[in-house]
């Protein structure tokens, strides 16, 4: 790294410091301990544990995921081991791991959001949480909300209500227009937001002219997006000044780097980790020697430094 | 501990049009990997195809016993076993591992049954050695589609493996599917202490198990699901296994597998 | 091909018939007489020329396009001749060639809409109009009918009213519920639509901190938006009766496949015309092989065809 | 009428770290293409990169006269040229071409200067031979960064051609950019017929056409824009071009050009 004085990586999301900007995107890395043998957990800015509702959920029969070019569809169903076991079997080793754990939420009401951010904000350890309102596989959870702006708003300020956690509801990318959902998150009181979650689509097995996920639909993810997520953040940027965690296809430090200059204060990283799952440690690398390549202190300065004006103006 | 290794390619040889043997340099991955374990493997440079493939490591390759690298056995079926089929030596391949549950090994005073249908022989090579070591008389079952589809028969010959064979068209071995022979070898087995292994498609591990069943024994299966991470991240990789209550809960056939008691999966 | 009977690759929509599915999409083929050396444009199902507008336009001024994971950005901006000089300098070429004409038309207004329906009605060698209602490149033109359902409704039935060649709005993917916009078309009397245009995105050069294209943003197309574009057809097959136009991302015939089994009657090929500008006798060729090989008596009995049942039901 | 030939590298030499020579077997291509026509390449078997890039063809293969292939002179910048820096004897690279308008030749008592600057020498081998078949007399002003980027110079020596260099740090040549020399050989020609071609950078041919202007005289500029398509579909590789009441009109450099005279296009 030579020898000039070291970049500052730290980033806030309200209350919440992280001492990069990079985080494990929820469905994407498990509950963290998956990966505690190959990481060392404590070194990533976050980790967004997988969706949790307040029980146990089966998911969907598989296939549930497909390869698409440059991406990949999943359909997982949300299968999960419910917010009661989530806090007894895995926090326990996430907290002595060091895991800055940030934990996803979904529910079928409102009252479910609320209850599951009353269950966290008890425990030790959970360092914010994220509301997702924004899963494109599941009938009956989120969506409904993410994709109504009156939705957003209510179980935004719904949960508010009951925590002093750093509230992240993660928007959709299936909207006409995600800066008026940052909006309306930022005005129901939210810490900051995360997007983008996955675009509905699918994929057909022309052989058998059957889908080719079980769930007939499922969610487009990876470097495929990248174009579309980093104009959304773009746009919300422009919406709101509450920080923005930005995901969507990053795969590299320098695809990061398009986040953060179009304004993300963070990043999340999902698709990404599954074809390298020792990504982390070249984005920190990546990300520092851009920085003192650049003469940037640290990437506070970098956020939303996009330069927009005409070349030869 | 899974390690990612750019292994580059020592060898290349084509079995077939369709199969082929890759020889990896891998030395962290050799000397660690236990039989059944995969790895997660990506051979393009770009973004296509962008996920990692699992692979069950092959042969173990030693230089004077110390361990230098891996095999694949791999059929081309698309993008990924494509571009192994076609790897030069040199290239580098992307190897991420060893991932999975092992098979577990018999005890010393019984038998085991391997039993292959397919690329459903790459979990078996390092198995034989493994009993072969333990001094553990072994017999593999092995089914393919055409007898030029029934490969390194003399490798195993050469480790001591009985070879019962089958071909769907009869040109070598029995003629059908692996079970038929299967049944008979139950059938005399009789009280004889046998642990079962099977690799191979879903239909041919179902028919297995149950037939096991039958006879009251278990077979530890091998599946092979679409895996998305290999590490227990997405959970894409999922079978049914059986609750008490008669039902059946997902788990991750990446880290609770890929070998599982056949009796304790869903069939259907 | 075999001594199989023939299968039948012509397809319907409203009173144009095409020889064969494939389609030049819009913007991805100049004027059509680009290709004429290279191609014989009568083989072609149709061609979809380059979005007109009444009078002549400059575009943006570069760059003007960038590659993304399996896409492509492009903000052309809409660079073209104007409707008149089309008539007098591209249409004797076309029809002298035997192409299937579609002309792509833009407005800055309803009534430029109108004015461009009415002139090119009496046209010889015009087939269909092809309603731009979706250019997420230009601020004035098109975009603020395709992203409300009155304005799309709007603006298909005051061209309805003064043409009688098939009317084919083609539809933004930049919405909630591109559906219900089908649904606002074939109420306003289209006689298909077609979906999708490109959808809205940017790119970031990290070493400038500057947008990569002139415009700031532009529209993702090609392989990348495939499994995108396959739900909205599969979505809009649920919601309309008339014909379906489907593209996005398609450079094979198996690509092409999983549109018709979604719902899709024909199909455009954009990008993947840039790659291989011989790209056409292979989807006929495709094509066929697989209807034969299926014993599918032609592409109508594809269309919609896909099998949603549970595989264990 | 261009071809899309799935062209077999018959040779790939490197002649730096960054820069490389490849020979294709395209004896359709090599036929028919004129000075300063490109052809559209795709070296990828997958989806990454998507698009093809366009490439001057450097130099025409021949086997006894026999027109057999090209050779592309390619500078290493991103994944398409990194492709074919790697690329293998054997290998397949998909080819679509000739393209563009061709260098306009001059009368037979003119001479000829070709102006490149870095990878700009690409369009020049071809022209040279053309030049030489005609008996022009011809010189190529070549700039580059250092001496070890001047490539082919002997090449261009064994046809007659008059080389003047320069190097942006002096290690060969004139000391700075190749305008220097040019300048001074714009005022020495005087009234003398001299048929100008330039390419390179676009600063460098902003300059050039410039200095050309300044004495009275033309340059017929090889541009290199983005290309979406190289057949005229995309208008994405635009370039400005005079209208008569001062302003401009964008024009597609792969249909009209890539071939325009300096004093026809806007420069900034
Ligand atoms: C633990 C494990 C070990 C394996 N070991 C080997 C091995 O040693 N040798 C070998 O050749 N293969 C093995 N496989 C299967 C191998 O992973 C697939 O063949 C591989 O993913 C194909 O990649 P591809 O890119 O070539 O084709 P893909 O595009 O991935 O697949 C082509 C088609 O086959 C289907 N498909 C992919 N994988 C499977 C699967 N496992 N079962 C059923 N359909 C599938 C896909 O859905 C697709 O339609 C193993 C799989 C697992 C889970
Ligand atoms: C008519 C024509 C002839 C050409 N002949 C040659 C040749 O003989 N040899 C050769 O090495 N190159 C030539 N080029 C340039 C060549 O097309 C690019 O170098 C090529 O596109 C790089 O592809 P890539 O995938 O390696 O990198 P890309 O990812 O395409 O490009 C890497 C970076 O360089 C920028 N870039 C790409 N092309 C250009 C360009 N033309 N001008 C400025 N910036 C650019 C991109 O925007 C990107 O930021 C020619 C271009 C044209 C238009
Ligand atoms: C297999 C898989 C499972 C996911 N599960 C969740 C989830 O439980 N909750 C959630 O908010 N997002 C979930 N996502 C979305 C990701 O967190 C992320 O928003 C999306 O994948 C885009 O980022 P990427 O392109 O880096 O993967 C999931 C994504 C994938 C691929
Ligand atoms: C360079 C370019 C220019 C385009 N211009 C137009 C246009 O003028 N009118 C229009 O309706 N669509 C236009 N489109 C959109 C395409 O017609 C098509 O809807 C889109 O590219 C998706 O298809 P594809 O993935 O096959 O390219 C353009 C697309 C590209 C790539
Ligand atoms: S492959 Fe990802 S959880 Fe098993
Ligand atoms: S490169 Fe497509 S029009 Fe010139």
């Amino acid at each position: 790294m030579g020898l000039t004085t070291p970049v500052d990586l730290s980033v806030r999301i309200g209350s919440l410091q992280l001492a990069n900007p990079f985080i494990a995107a929820s469905g994407c890395f498990g509950y963290g301990v998956e990966y505690a043998e190959a990481l060392d957990l404590s070194r990533l800015g976050g980790i967004a544990v997988k969706g949790l509702f307040l029980s146990e959920r089966q998911g969907h029969p598989p296939e549930r995921i497909v390869e698409t070019p440059a991406g990949m569809l999943n359909a997982i169903g949300l299968q999960g081991i419910g917010v009661h076991r989530f806090i007894a079997e895995k926090m326990p080793e996430l907290r002595r791991l060091g895991a800055t754990t940030i934990v996803n939420i979904c529910g079928s009401t409102l009252d479910e959001y609320v209850e599951l951010a009353r269950i966290l904000s008890d425990v030790e350890g959970v360092a914010a949480l994220e509301l997702n309102i924004s899963c494109p596989n599941i009938k009956e959870g989120g969506i409904q909300f993410g994709c109504s702006l009156h939705g957003t708003h209510d179980v935004v300020s719904a949960v508010r209500k009951v925590t002093r956690l750093p509230v992240i509801p993660k928007l959709t990318p299936n909207v006409t227009d995600v800066a008026s959902f940052a909006r309306a998150a930022a005005e129901a009181g939210a810490d900051a937001v995360s997007l983008v979650n996955t675009f509905l689509a699918m994929a057909i097995d022309v052989e058998t002219r059957r889908p080719r996920l079980s769930n007939v639909v499922g969610g487009l993810s990876g470097p495929a997006i990248r174009p579309i997520a980093v104009r959304m953040v773009y746009e919300c940027r422009q919406a709101v000044t509450i920080p923005i965690i930005g995901m969507g296809g990053i795969a590299s430090a320098e695809d990061a780097l398009e986040f953060f200059i179009a304004g993300a204060t963070a990043v999340q990283v999902g698709t990404a980790n599954f074809v390298d799952p020792f990504i982390w440690q070249k984005l920190v690398d990546g990300l520092e020697q851009y920085l003192e390549r650049h003469a940037i202190p640290g990437v506070a300065a970098l956020v939303g430094s996009l330069d927009t004006t005409p070349e030869h103006a | 501990m899974p390690v990612d290794v750019e292994a580059r390619v020592i060898r290349n040889t084509r079995l077939s049009p369709d199969y082929n043997v890759i020889a990896l340099a891998a030395p962290e991955i050799a000397a660690v990997t236990r039989p059944g374990q995969f790895v997660m493997v990506r051979p393009a440079r770009g973004l296509d195809p962008l996920l990692r493939r699992p692979f069950s490591v092959f042969e173990i390759l030693r230089d004077e016993d110390r361990p230098i690298g891996i095999t694949i056995l791999s059929k081309r079926i698309g993008p990924t076993t494509r571009l192994l089929f076609e790897a030069a030596e040199g290239d580098t391949i992307s190897c991420l591992g060893p991932l999975g549950q092992p098979f577990a090994l018999p005890e010393p005073d019984a038998e085991a049954w391997m039993i292959a249908g397919g690329v459903g022989l790459a979990p078996f090579a390092t198995l034989a050695e493994s009993l072969a070591a333990r001094g553990i008389r072994s017999t593999l079952f092995y089914g393919a589609r055409r007898a030029d589809e029934l490969f390194y028969l003399s490798w195993f010959e050469q480790r001591g493996v009985r070879l019962v064979l089958s071909t769907e068209d009869g040109s070598a071995g029995a003629h059908g599917r692996i079970t038929v022979p299967l049944a008979a070898a139950f059938q005399a087995a009789d009280g004889a202490r046998v642990a079962c292994y099977a690799c191979g498609p879903e239909p041919m591990l179902a028919a297995v198990s149950q037939l096991a069943a039958g006879f009251g024994r278990d077979v530890q299966v091998s599946v092979e699901r679409v895996m998305g991470c290999g590490m227990g991240g997405c959970y894409s990789c999922v079978v049914p296994m059986k609750t008490p209550d008669g039902g059946h809960h997902y788990v991750r056939s990446c880290i609770s597998g890929p070998v599982f008691a056949g009796s304790s999966l869903v069939w259907d």
